[in-house]
């Protein structure tokens, strides 16, 4: 099977990590136009008093390479405080993915986008702000 | 391995390579001199009469058809050619259906960037083009058409145009017509004596790739675009594919009326399994059959999108095609869906399928079942619903932009 | 059967058809979209591995070299693209070597109906490019030219040039220089990274017909000659002839330089057999055996008719070419055989063999026992002989022009 | 064996006739130029009593087609008065070998051209002009 996408996209592509939803989630994200063919909506579960993400879920319209960016982001922001998950980059999910192709290096954007906007959610609703964690 | 995308391009017949091949190892001289030994002289025996079985099946005389390398170079001889052999005349407009294949259209961006005029036909929602515009257009007295191009048989929509009744609309006006035949040729009769210019080619009726050719009409002044002898009635120089022109011939003698009847059996039992499995989708192209290429069968799914659809089937070993943006090279929507006016957010979702005299009703069935559940699959994990799009709409009508608008440019991808 | 025609086309070797093969039967879809399904991505591997093969031989990178359909594409694409990409410019001078294909000859012709200058570079006998009217030319300050275009291995004559050199001369005045290495890709080495522009073809190396590629050195600017996608860097649209590509590409692999010593001897036996056995003929092109193209011998033989010859030969089952008028489509001695200053009393006799690696020694053998009665009996039928020569050259040098003139233009022809 | 020629042509391209030269020949006609490619002598042994030709050679520098023509007009002739002869024409000649090629028709004027010339060097030669027998 030819692809031109990494065998860690492809892996992530067929195997979907995280997906679904949270109810009453503690922070949640929503990037993306359905005009541009991705949309990604972030659902995280935070532990308040240790801001420890402790789930994270993802729904996800879009390209191969925007459900494997979904996919790794969330697993890479599981476990981590919201502080830390925050500094995760697009280049880091892309590099963990064993890279993506140039044209497509724009839909991991948004995986990074969607988790910093519901970290940002999250700090609100706690009555913070991002510069606090920045 | 199911392989349906019989309307990018087609497996070669064997009989075909069996034509082909005394051409590659045995007659390999060249046919261009009468007067050489007689390999040379078997091998124009050879063209001559792959010429003949050409010409037949669009109904125009053999000496009128040059061979190509294929549907680009048919579509920019005819425009060019016909472009450049009246460069010096005050007419300069060049007209096209707006859902022509990129080669016609590209072809007439080139010719704009010139100087010449360009105008695109509307075509309505199912791809066929406005009769008015096209008689508003060909009739104006002060601006008359070079050249009109229309296509016969739509890849992406499967649309068939009627072309006798858009070349009687030009030729009331003394405008020449030129068809792109590439999707149709041997799948529908086309009377091409009837039109000024028809492109047709080897490739998607199981013959093999980089062979194609033009019918240009006896008397109409073309500028050649490849120079170099007299080869082709010398309005195409170089050495001829021999192996190539002959294997074309015998693919376009094998696709017969009952090849059309089982293609278009097998896509009508497509149709309406699909119709059973697979919810929310819309047809792309005519909803009546018989106005459709015999072969095609093209949709755009809600809710999911074209290329994540066609990976989880490539997997599954089943081949077929996407118009989504994310699936092509430069990232657009697909330009055919946009003319047909398509929404972006809707032709995500866009799946055709074109299938051949190798498939069975049973792969058809394996599709569709596949097909269901990578659906049911993605819209689980996607955002978008009825009811997301509902406010999608609101949204739109509004003219609220959602701010992640992730719309950019490659630069490196223009000209 | 023996074909001893190898400078006009080779015969496909088996393990060239074996490769192309599966894109005949699997491997079908177009390799375009980088994201498309398995096929599409195989097949755009295979394309990028022919393409670094291709390259390799030449010693450029691979994403400066396009697939074309061939010799005449390639020429006319890289004569006019560049014209037409300097189409604003003031200098406007476009140069060739006088012994350059018609497919260089003919691209310069339209365009100078169009308005382009053209100068063809004067040749010495043998036909190598006149360094000293090359470089009063490149060397001009006034009209410099937009391009020089000069073949490196000449198809008629065999003769090789020394394309350093000649790029040297152009380069030194900034002058870009097109190559034209149909008949010499792989049988001598040529470094086209010394040029801007090379041509290669396929089917002289035992591959398919149909299939060329054209060296574009990065950054040259050059006006497309097919539109229509972003195939080939986006410099030529059209569905790609894969399997033509996977063949030309293999074929160029198995040429190797063991090849080239096979026919080299071969070629080197013919021409000592033949100054044994055949009276009266002279060699065209060069006498150094080392600046011919390797596979390459030819001559005019005197007092004798190619076509006569040609056709002797044919019934034996012998199959060579001829640049005789009277063998010729429009009946006209060869250009290349004037170009070299050949009187068209001469040429009439010329006779040119192109070995390749499925001659034998026996063959060769054979066919100058041939030849040497089939010369003989026409020479005893024919008028004339060394004192009828004697007789004529007085004639001409008088200017008494003999009243039997039937010299008579083809209209038909004619553009 | 595939040739545009008919058989006819190849025939007597292959097995030309007539050809040679005679000594002292009743007439002879020479036309052609060895820059167009063909030239043809044409050798008449005529009976002074009976105008016929008797014997009739050829000599043939040329195509296919050229000796071909050479053959059927030289074979045509032969036996015939030169009257007779002189009627003959290159349609008549270009017919009898099944058609030429459009191309080399103007091949097989020689021939033709050349008996005649033959023809009034004879006439000439026995002090009468070709007025007498056109
Ligand atoms: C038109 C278009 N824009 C944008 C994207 C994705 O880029 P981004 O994630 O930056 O929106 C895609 C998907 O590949 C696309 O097709
Ligand atoms: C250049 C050229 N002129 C003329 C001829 C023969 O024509 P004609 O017999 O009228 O001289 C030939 C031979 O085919 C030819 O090659």
């Amino acid at each position: 099977m030819a692809h031109i996408y990494s065998k860690e996209v492809m892996d992530l592509f067929m195997n979907p990590k995280n997906m679904g939803e949270i109810e009453n989630p503690s922070g949640l994200g929503k990037v993306g136009n359905p005009v541009c063919g991705d949309v990604m909506w972030i659902y995280l579960q935070v532990n308040e008093e240790t801001d420890i993400i402790e789930d994270i879920k993802v729904k996800t319209f879009g390209c191969v390479a925007a459900i494997a960016t979904s996919s790794k982001t969330t697993e890479m922001a599981k476990g981590k405080t919201v502080t830390e998950a925050y500094k995760i980059t697009k280049k880091q999910v892309a590099d963990d993915l064993g890279g993506l192709p140039k044209q497509k290096m724009h839909c991991s954007n948004l995986a990074v986008d969607a988790l910093q906007r519901a970290i940002i959610n999250y700090l609100e609703k706690t009555g913070r702000s991002v510069e606090e964690i920045d | 391995m199911v392989y349906l995308d019989n309307n990018a391009s087609t497996r070669v017949d064997q009989a075909v390579i069996d034509a082909m091949m005394p051409y590659f190892t045995d007659i390999v001289s060249p046919p261009s001199s009468d007067y050489g030994h007689s390999f040379g002289v078997e091998a124009k025996t050879a063209l001559d009469s792959a010429r003949e079985i050409i010409a037949s099946k669009i109904n125009v005389n053999p000496s009128d058809i040059i061979f190509t390398s294929g549907q680009a170079e048919s579509n920019n001889f005819a425009i060019k050619g016909i472009a450049y052999a009246n460069r010096d005349k005050e007419e300069n407009l060049l007209v096209a259906s707006s859902v022509s294949h990129s080669t016609v259209l590209d072809s007439l961006k080139t010719l704009e960037k010139q100087g010449f005029s360009v105008i695109l036909l509307k075509v309505d929602s199912e791809g066929f083009v406005d009769r008015d515009h096209l008689r508003e257009i060909v009739s104006s007295t002060n601006k008359r058409p070079l050249l009109v191009s229309v296509p016969h048989g739509n890849v992406e929509i499967g649309t068939l145009e009627n072309i006798e009744e858009i070349a009687s609309i030009c030729h009331e006006f003394n405008v020449p017509i030129h068809v792109e035949a590439t999707y149709s040729f041997c799948k529908v009769p086309l009377d091409a004596s009837a039109t000024d210019m028809t492109t047709i080619t080897s490739h998607l009726i199981h013959g093999p790739k980089g062979v194609g050719a033009l019918y240009i009409r006896k008397g109409l002044k073309l500028q050649r675009l490849i120079d170099g002898g007299l080869q082709e009635n010398k309005k195409r120089g170089g050495t001829e594919n021999l192996p190539g022109i002959v294997g074309f011939a015998k693919a376009a003698e094998l696709y017969t009326p009952e090849i059309n009847k089982i293609t278009q059996k097998l896509r009508d039992y497509l149709w309406n399994v699909f119709e059973q499995k697979i919810p929310d989708f819309q047809v792309t192209g005519p909803f009546d059959r018989d106005k459709r290429l015999p072969n095609h069968f093209s949709v755009v799914i809600s809710y999911v999108e074209g290329e994540s659809i066609l990976l989880h089937l490539d997997i599954l070993d089943f081949m077929i095609a996407t118009g989504s943006a994310c699936s092509s090279k430069q990232l657009k929507a697909s330009h055919v869906l946009s003319a047909i006016g398509l929404p972006t957010e809707v032709s995500h979702g866009s799946v055709r399928v074109g299938v051949s005299k190798f498939n069975t009703q049973e792969e058809l069935d394996q599709f569709v079942n596949h097909l269901a559940s990578i659906v049911a699959r993605l819209r689980e994990m996607s955002p978008m619903n009825a009811e997301f799009m509902r406010e999608w709409e609101e949204m739109k009508a509004q003219g609220v932009v959602p701010k992640d608008n992730h719309h950019h440019e490659f630069e490196d991808l223009e000209e």
